[in-house]
């Protein structure tokens, strides 16, 4: 048997198969489908730090190979989240990490504050790319400043693995991942959704109720693996490649160009079950190409 | 105990009722799960260049015994067009059942209400109810003759009325103008109703005047239909809520603006 | 009949409907086809101070909803262009406008001014945006005072209708929108390829030679809807939008978010025949919506 | 005087020759245009999510007669599965004919070799050789007998070598292994092959050795298939030419690296 096993900074993952923020809720709503501890973690919602309704709706449209969404970061908050949630996942067998979002520094430095000292919590994700709200969000992780500033602020409250979701959104994301690196990042994420717009032509108005919203799903895949390579390249910390993982060979081709680890987002929705599937088709792999550890696989090209 | 599952089902049956519309008729390989009225499917189509979500189909009807249920379907776009070529002997991927249901009691006296194919939920509604003793009276309404589905189905379970937008069958014009709702033996204790949102708001304005309730089942936009990408969400008198989850079906009273 | 003709500056375009530039040849590929004067316009190859024989092979790779290319603009240069092609195609009754290309702002100069000089060509299209080769081409399209400067110096040089074509490869389109706009652009085009990369997981290989290369077709159309939306937002001169074009419908969003014409490019290696179909559809939407003119489409997001 | 078209073509007949292999034979409504042997076709491949371009397939036969031609296929990925599938009496898009064809003198002392499905484009090769009186030989190699495809269609225009890897037919060994190319007979004028590239270089090789032409049929990924995109390159002596327009057939001199 290969090993899985990769290691994000502390963080010790029994494989490199995680689930996306806000692509997979609180893990709950997949437990009919399979044991979820059988993942490398989980990415929980994008968690502020108090409760959101998220955008109006319509935020959703399909597009091809793909999906545009404007959910907005609806979340009960972080309290919430630690007398709610917390308590019914923290004994699953598998690393739940909090995308920690905000529309101020303060916000974001509270939200991981508070998740700091939950023990079963052993990583946030710090959201500066989110595209579907109005302040903050992406507007951090789209210039060089204010990504060092959130992450150096969230860096002195938060003791445990911090890691740094980019936006795709930029000109040059290896900058970015260099500038949140510099800042105190122990691993960077990438990508969250470019940002995108859909319009319903016999209507001619925009699907969206925010006109535009976050593209995921296949079709964005191309640019994801581009940038998780420029990334990779360029920093010495962990990458978590993401961005239209559909399947096991998708998977691989993320830690080919340079991944550790990697999210599946949108795939969920059409396959609640895919993530098992994408183990094994990982070790599969493995197996036939006669490759002992998975880690061999990392930034090969 | 899993509830929610996600399976390839046998098509057993594709009725094709016109260019419109269609019944598939497919069956689980293991004993269904509990399915309550109300509740849908999300269907994968396969080999279909422009559909790469999942579709919702509300769940038609039920049988325990063959372990089949049906889907009543309207061709709209390229994913409801692609299902309709479905053929007996291929397999579809289901997740379900999803949602929760419409409300029972024992004394109802209830007024199923469908508009085209959004009588689909009703039709296993109607026959819960009718094993469970409830009266049933089921209105359909649809823009001509062949938009009305199945009544002889539903006639089964209770008196059905119908409207038509043309007069070709039925009482002329929209559900809410049949005369059943002026008539002086009105007894209803809900309304149960599927169908375009106009027509469903209509409803809900007769139910609030006559002070009775009314349920009605939302078709939102879903990406997950599991509760996990909130995509799916209207207003309600406590903020947004996943209509895959805490929908389809809502008592009107609770949606904001209705 | 309702109306079909456009107006990009002093260029009237019979219809909105004009091909991408290395996506449509010459027009001669496609004469077998249809009678290719029924466009609105022709965008033809990328073309450079001098012959250039592009990236080595593989150059291609199919992604979902669409395709990386990394052709690196192989043209014979502006030279043979008019010695050879242009004499062949001068009369065809359709506006031809050749893609400017080049490596240095000298290049783009002397290409741009030689086209100056030939009677039946009123407009060019600058490339400040091809993610394919390794001097020049996006770098320009990627900053705002390089952008400005290449602009700028071909504006002296070109006389007749002068379009910049933008690179999506940047975190704010509209600012380098209205700077290019600012230096003497006509008109944008918008968008050129994103970068991407795919990988063969077998071989554990790059597909590309050049590793990266430009996504095109349907899976970067909501990206590009919402670029060409921020752009028509911004500037006041005429957008031409692109990127995943396959039918009418698609061509009409571009309209509605603010495009004045469109270009279609990958849909024509699929369907040889496909634009005349596009043109036919927007007429039968314009019918079928009581719309007199097309131009009351535009913008209407 | 159009040369290309854009056409559905009528499937007169899907013929499964294994899990791996099948010909289309399809039929256009209209008189055929002039086809070369060495042309190929850009199909469309309908209803496959991940196929998102035309397939480029070497034209196998033609019928002016019937105005059908034949397409010799392999099973590789999700496209030509999908193809695979295709039932009689359903149409398909194609672009053809396209490309250059195999150059053909008189006085020819032809020998043709395809390794696998690379003997496609050769039946219609040897066909139109043998119209024109030209004696053609035919090798054809492959991993196992059940590679080895149609060779009796071969034998109808000349003599037919075979080679297998496993020895499951013909002689052991890879094609240029065979005893052919040590014969003291062997007076071939030109070798045409078709088949994987270090397959068609080792003929290459050889032709060079014994100072005879070598034609040689490659397969570049393409977008387009009609000279618009560039993606389909070769390097040649004259600097990189579109395999789909100046190819797919090269005199093996004339590319670079050969
Ligand atoms: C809970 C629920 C139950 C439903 N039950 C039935 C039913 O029993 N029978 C039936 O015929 N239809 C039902 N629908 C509607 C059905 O889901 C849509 O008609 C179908 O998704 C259209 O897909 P398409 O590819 O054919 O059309 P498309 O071309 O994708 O779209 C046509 C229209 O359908 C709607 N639509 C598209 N995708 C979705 C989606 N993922 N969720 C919701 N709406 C969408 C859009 O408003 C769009 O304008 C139900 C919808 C929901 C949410
Ligand atoms: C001029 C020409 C003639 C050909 N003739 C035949 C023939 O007669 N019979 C036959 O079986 N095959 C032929 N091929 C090869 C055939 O085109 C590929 O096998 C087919 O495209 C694979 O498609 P897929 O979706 O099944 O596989 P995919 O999963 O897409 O790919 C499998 C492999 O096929 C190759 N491939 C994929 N797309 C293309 C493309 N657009 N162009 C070229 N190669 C590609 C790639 O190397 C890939 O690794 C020919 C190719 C060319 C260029
Ligand atoms: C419905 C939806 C909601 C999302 N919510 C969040 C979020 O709250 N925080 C975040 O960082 N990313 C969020 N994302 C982005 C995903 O985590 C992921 O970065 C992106 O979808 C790309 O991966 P995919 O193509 O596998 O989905 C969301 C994506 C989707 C589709
Ligand atoms: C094969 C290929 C070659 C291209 N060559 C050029 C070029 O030379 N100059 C240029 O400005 N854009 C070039 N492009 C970009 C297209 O003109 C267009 O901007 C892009 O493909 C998006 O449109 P589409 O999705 O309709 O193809 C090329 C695109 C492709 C696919
Ligand atoms: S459809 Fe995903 S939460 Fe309802
Ligand atoms: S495949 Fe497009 S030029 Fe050859």
């Amino acid at each position: 048997m290969p090993n899985l096993e990769v290691k994000i900074k502390d963080l010790i993952l029994k494989n490199p198969v995680m689930t996306a923020s806000g692509c997979f809720g609180y893990g709950e709503e997949f437990m009919d489908f399979f044991d979820i501890s059988c993942l490398g973690g989980i990415f929980v919602k994008g968690t502020t730090g108090s409760k959101r309704e998220g955008n109006a709706y319509p935020r959703m449209a399909e597009t091809p190979s793909g999906m545009l969404n404007a959910v907005g970061l609806q979340n009960k908050g972080v309290d919430a989240f630690i007398s709610d949630i917390y308590p019914r996942i923290k004994d699953i067998d598998t690393h739940f990490i909090v995308n920690v979002s905000g529309s101020t520094i303060d916000e974001y430095v509270t939200v991981a504050s508070k998740l700091n000292d939950l023990d079963k919590l052993n990583a946030i994700e710090l959201n500066i790319s989110c595209p579907n709200v109005k302040e903050g969000g992406m507007a951090f992780g789209t210039s060089c400043p204010s990504a060092i500033a959130v992450t150096e602020a969230v860096r002195k409250a938060y003791h445990k693995t911090l890691i740094v979701k980019l936006s795709p959104n930029v000109t040059n994301i290896a900058e970015m991942a260099l500038a949140v690196e510099g800042a105190g990042a122990d691993a960077v994420s990438l990508i969250n959704t470019l940002l995108g717009m859909a319009i319903d032509v016999e209507r001619r108005k925009p699907i969206l109720s925010t006109i535009t919203g976050g593209l995921s799903g296949p079709a964005v895949k191309p640019v994801a693996l581009r940038m998780v390579w420029q990334v990779a390249k360029a920093v010495k910390i962990p990458v978590i490649g993401m961005g239209g993982i559909m399947n096991a060979a998708d998977a691989i081709e993320f830690m080919l160009a340079g991944a550790t680890a990697v999210q599946v987002g949108t795939a969920n929705f059409i396959d609640p079950a895919v993530c098992p599937k994408i183990i094994d088709g990982i070790e599969d792999y493995l197996i036939r190409h006669r490759i002992n550890d998975v880690n061999e696989l990392i930034g090969v090209i | 105990m899993k509830k929610k599952l996600i399976q390839d089902l046998l098509v057993v049956e594709n009725k094709i009722l016109s260019e419109k519309y269609f019944i598939l008729h497919l069956q689980s390989p293991t004993p269904l799960p509990e399915i309550l009225p109300g509740q849908f499917v999300q269907i994968e189509v396969k080999d279909s260049k422009n559909t790469f979500l999942r579709r919702p189909l509300s769940i038609h009807d039920v049988d325990y015994k063959t372990n089949t249920l049906k889907l009543m379907v309207q061709v709209l776009g390229e994913g409801t067009k692609k299902l309709s070529l479905t053929k007996q002997g291929e397999y579809l991927s289901l997740v379900y059942p999803l949602g929760n249901s419409f409300s029972i009691n024992d004394n109802e006296k209830a007024l199923l209400i469908g508009g085209g194919c959004g009588i689909a939920p009703l039709l296993y509604l109607a026959r819960h109810m009718n094993d469970k003793g409830i009266k049933v009276t089921v209105l359909i309404g649809g823009a001509s003759q062949s938009d009305i589905l199945e009544a002889d189905e539903y006639r089964k379970y209770g008196e059905v009325y119908i409207t038509t937008f043309d007069a070709s069958l039925g009482e002329k014009g929209l559900v809410t103008q049949h005369s059943i709702f002026n008539a002086p033996t009105f007894d209803f204790t809900r309304i149960y109703c599927c169908g375009p949102e106009p027509m469903m708001k209509a409803l809900a304005r007769i139910a609030r005047e006559k002070g009775i309730d009314c349920e009605v089942s939302l078709e939102n936009m879903m990406a997950c239909g599991i509760g996990a990408c909130l995509c799916c969400v209207v207003e309600t008198q406590d903020g947004n809520k996943c209509t895959c989850t805490e929908g389809p079906v809502y008592e009107f009273k609770y949606l904001k603006g209705w």
